[in-house]
């Protein structure tokens, strides 16, 4: 049987299956249909500074293969999470990933601060959530910015450091690479593209935000294109996401470039997806006589 | 386990009106675990997310789900053939809280009458108040009686039963009764509210589209209000049936 | 009935649909189904100064509700399409579009002047083609050379001139201005979302490109979510494209701010698609009580 | 009209080998039209892209299409049933070009042999060289010897007839035909190209992934030579049947 573990930035995951940000909360609600030990690691649900309502509703519209969001970073705010959650999920026998967000250097660096005196495996940020007017999004699509922020919590960061990368840019290898320079530890891509519904019957914006992101199968192929883009342009290791619904997909978008995977829209689809997909995926490496599921990494061989 | 995602098999898919549409579906595991004023999540084949169906009656094998057609899910849904497997998360969220030997009034506007039929049928000798934009869309009259309820029907134009809204004769049988269950339209679910303020408890079923139906991913969070405190709650965990006085209608 | 005519920079169309470059040809395999005269209009295939073999195959891969090509602009060079399909295309009772494509300024302009002497309806300046690598693909995603190569056309141009952008780019609103005041009469948009697949039994990428331009109803919410920043950005009109498939998608991308549509990808699943929306579209008018198409373009009304 | 879309009723839904499917699908004005050697696009359900499928038989009213299940779109294509209706887009392509009066030889590998039976059909006295890969994936002997056709059978692995190529059948049967035609792997094709060249007539017929079907976006072109002169040809269009010595098989 095919070895799954994977091993980002020394932290080692039993396999490359991650629930992604947001779209698994702090665990607990999933965890009442399987043990979260299933998953090869869990990344919170985008935390703030300071407790966040987030948007108005509707925050969520369907599109053919996918579905737009603005939930705009509802959260209890990082002590909270440290607090009440932390040590629930940890004690899951699973990688945790802390994801945080903020609207200023400071609230990252707080947070990161924060975080590394606690027992959370990795730290991601978030700089790319294109729902938060204030900040978040210019960090992420500027070189410079996203640099900027990088560096800063990588100064006061004790936790490997992963930045995930907005997609809605017009190259995104300039991002990486400046991520890359400032400290970075590793990459996790893609976020949501941003996108529109407008409710035919009203002449409304279906989300209440007008603007959503975009996520689910139909991102699929520009996720894959922008992690083998990526995977060509830094060293660093990439958590690859974006639309993976099937085991088929993930073995795709381990043959773009990623290391590990993070798992988010289907959920909704199939709370069980992920353990699917890792056992689809298992079969697939010993079928093809593989070793280790890193075997798989990159090895796209571009005409 | 409180739910999970199972195959259901579905036993009977029947027209009760133009658009509307009866299901029974069964699963042995999951059927049993149903309660009143809770739904469930129906994946439907080349849609991303699933959709939320109020449990309209419920046996230890199977489960009933009465919906309308609006967009394309549920209009797969209703071409969904008798003896296919549907595949459904349940049963979801918190339902209606009924406690013993008082006397209920259930409200129910268009396509939110059905949850209140396995709600009133655990309850003695109820009242049910049904109201519908007019004869056409009127269902499960047939369903109530049979259940035993004191029964009446309003239609916003009056081609069938009392020409007028269910708050009209809410409001004269309001001193019979110690509470109201109202599943319908914001717009009612307000009025029903207004008129039970002060006088009798209400409970009112809320919508929200959702992603996960589980809790997680907060895209049906609402804005309520608890013994003073604002919250933001998910409508698909914490409801979809609140107190009224912890909603805020808007408006 | 509703007038379902619009007019874009003084050319009238008896409808908003338009056959979408690349998808269509010139129009002859398509006239063998139903008379050209059905639609608004034609965008020609992407024409170059010389005659191109395109891409090796294959050209085309599938994704949920989408597709990925990298044709690669094969034509017949412009001389070619003046001399053999112009005057055919013509006398279809169509509006004709040429759509141009090129690597430098020179080819553009001299195309350009070529076809400012026929009897070519319009010019669509294809600046976002994501597949040519030497050239195309940068003036579409800078804000800069998106501006000479319009302004440079413009000047020899005697035709009304529709510059289309990709959606390729961190903020579309800012080539759209940039376009807008180097001249552009009107804005087509958008182009194709650059993705990949890849075939996991040889990890190779299905394309030969490697990468391919993304298309079809994955991308639909993406265009929306453009057209309604860029037609809150210029006073240009807009033809919408971008996995229209459906005469709801037709509706809500000229609530967006579209005049006109676009239809590509969905002819490949149904060729009398176009038809089909625009009998829809004209239903939609006539039940809710609309006397023009013209009334709905940016009606939408955002929270 | 040549071609067009339209709904096809599907009368049979019949499964060969092990992920071969043959359908018979009516439709009694484009059935009509069909020519050995054409193919038809298929709409399926929840795929963007139609799938092209080459007719296997005709008759005034039906078609007879014979797929291997390969990815999602086949697979659903094999799970339509019977009496359902599927779109085609058809007859597509330019197929076959047979002369009175010559003696034929058919060369088919695997999934490439259904395009022959109705091709062979067309010719007196035909020669039907079909190969396998192995004995598990053979189909339509039956068929191709009904027609009358003097049939042989070689697999890769010896499993079933004669255990080898169909080339060195072809080979042997060369003195006594005017021509060939082939449908298969291009492995296979350059392999019988090289046998026929200079030698007999052979035409081949090929595959290359497609868009419209029609000719109008050009995502099939394949580079061919006539009088010696290199084009850009459409495979869908121009093809799917060529002149081998118009073809570069590459490799
Ligand atoms: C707790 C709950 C219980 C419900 N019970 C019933 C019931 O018993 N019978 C019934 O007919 N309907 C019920 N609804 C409404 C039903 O979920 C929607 O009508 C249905 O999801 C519309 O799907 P569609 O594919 O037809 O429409 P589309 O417009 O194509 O749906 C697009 C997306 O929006 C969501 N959506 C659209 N309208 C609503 C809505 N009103 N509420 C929530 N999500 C929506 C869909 O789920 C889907 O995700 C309930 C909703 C909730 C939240
Ligand atoms: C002219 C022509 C005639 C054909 N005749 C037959 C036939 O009679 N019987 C049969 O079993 N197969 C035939 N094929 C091959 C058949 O089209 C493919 O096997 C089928 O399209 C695969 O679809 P899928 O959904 O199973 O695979 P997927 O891999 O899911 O398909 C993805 C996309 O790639 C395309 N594709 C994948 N493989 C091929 C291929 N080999 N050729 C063309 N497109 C491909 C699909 O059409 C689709 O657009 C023919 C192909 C062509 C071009
Ligand atoms: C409802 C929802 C909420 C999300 N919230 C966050 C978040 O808080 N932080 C974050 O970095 N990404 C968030 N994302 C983005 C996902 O983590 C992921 O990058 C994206 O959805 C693409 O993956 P998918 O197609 O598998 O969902 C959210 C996505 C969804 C659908
Ligand atoms: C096969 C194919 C070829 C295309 N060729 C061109 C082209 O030559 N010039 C151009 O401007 N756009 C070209 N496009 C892009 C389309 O015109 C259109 O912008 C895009 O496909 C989005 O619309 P759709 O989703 O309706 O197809 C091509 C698209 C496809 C699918
Ligand atoms: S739908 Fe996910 S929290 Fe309610
Ligand atoms: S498939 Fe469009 S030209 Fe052949």
């Amino acid at each position: 049987m095919a070895d799954l573990s994977v091993n980002i930035c020394g932290v080692e995951f039993k396999n490359p299956l991650i629930a992604a940000s947001g779209t698994f909360g702090f665990g607990r609600e999933f965890s009442e249909l399987y043990p979260l030990s299933e998953l090869g690691g869990v990344s919170s649900k985008g935390i703030t500074l300071e407790p966040r309502d987030g948007n108005p509703t509707p925050r969520i519209a369907e599109c053919e293969s996918g579905i737009l969001n603005a939930v705009g970073l509802q959260n209890p705010g990082v002590d909270h999470f440290i607090e009440h959650d932390l040590d629930w999920l940890k004690a899951q026998d699973t990688v945790v990933i802390a994801n945080i967000a903020g609207s200023t250097v400071d609230d990252y660096r707080a947070m990161a601060e924060k975080l590394s005196d606690t027992s959370v495996d990795m730290l991601e940020l978030n700089i790319s959530c294109p729902n938060v007017k204030c900040g978040g999004v210019q960090f992420g699509t500027q070189p410079d910015s996203a640099a900027l922020i990088t560096g800063e919590v990588r100064k006061c960061c004790k936790k490997p450091l992963i930045v995930k990368l907005s997609p809605n840019v017009t190259d995104i290898t300039e991002i990486a690479r400046a991520v890359e320079s400032a400290g970075a530890d590793a990459i996790s891509m893609i976020n949501t593209l941003t996108g529109m519904r407008i409710d035919i019957d009203t002449a409304r914006p279906i989300i209440r935000n007008n603007t959503g992101g975009m996520s689910g199968a139909a991102v699929f192929p520009v996720a894959v294109r922008m992690v083998w883009q990526v995977a060509n342009a830094v060293a660093l290791p990439i958590i690859g996401m974006g639309g993976i619904s099937k085991w088929q997909d993930a073995v795709e978008m381990l043959m773009a470039g990623a290391s590990a995977l993070q798992i988010g829209t289907v959920l909704f689809n199939d709370p069980y997806a992920p353990i699917k997909i890792r056992r689809g995926l298992e079969k697939y490496l010993d079928d093809k006589g593989y070793d280790s599921v890193k075997e798989l990494t990159g090895i796209v061989k571009p005409w | 386990m409180n739910y999970d995602t199972q195959p259901f098999r579905l036993l009977e898919n029947k027209k009760l009106a133009d658009g509307i549409y009866s299901w029974t579906v069964e699963n042995k595991t999951l059927a049993p675990l149903a309660k009143c004023g809770q739904f469930v999540n129906v994946k439907v084949p080349s849609r991303t997310l699933r959709r939320p169906i109020s449990i309209c009656d419920a046996t230890d094998s199977t489960l009933r789900l009465v919906f309308q057609v609006k967009g394309e899910g549920t209009r797969l849904m209703s071409e969904l053939k008798e003896g296919e497997q549907v595949e459904l998360l349940a049963p979801l969220g918190h339902g209606f809280e009924l406690e013993k030997g008082k006397r209920y009034c259930f409200v129910g506007g268009g396509i939110g009458v059905p949850p209140l039929l396995f709600a009133s049928k655990q309850t003695e000798n109820p009242i049910v108040i049904t109201g519908f934009r007019n004869k056409e869309l009127v269902i499960l009259q047939e369903d109530f009686r049979e259940s035993g309820a004191q029964l009446y029907l309003t239609t916003d134009d009056g081609s069938a039963g009392y020409h007028g809204f269910v708050t009209d004769i809410l409001r004269e049988k309001l001193g019979g009764i110690d509470a109201v269950c109202a599943c319908g339209p914001m717009p009612m679910l307000r009025a029903v509210a207004d008129v039970c303020r002060g006088r009798v408890s209400c409970q009112v079923s809320l919508e929200e589209r959702m992603g996960c139906g589980i809790g997680a991913c907060l895209v049906c969070s609402c804005k309520t209000k608890e013994n003073n405190e604002i919250h933001m709650t998910q409508v698909c965990r914490r409801g979809p049936v609140y107190n009224a006085e912890e909603v805020f209608f808007g408006g």
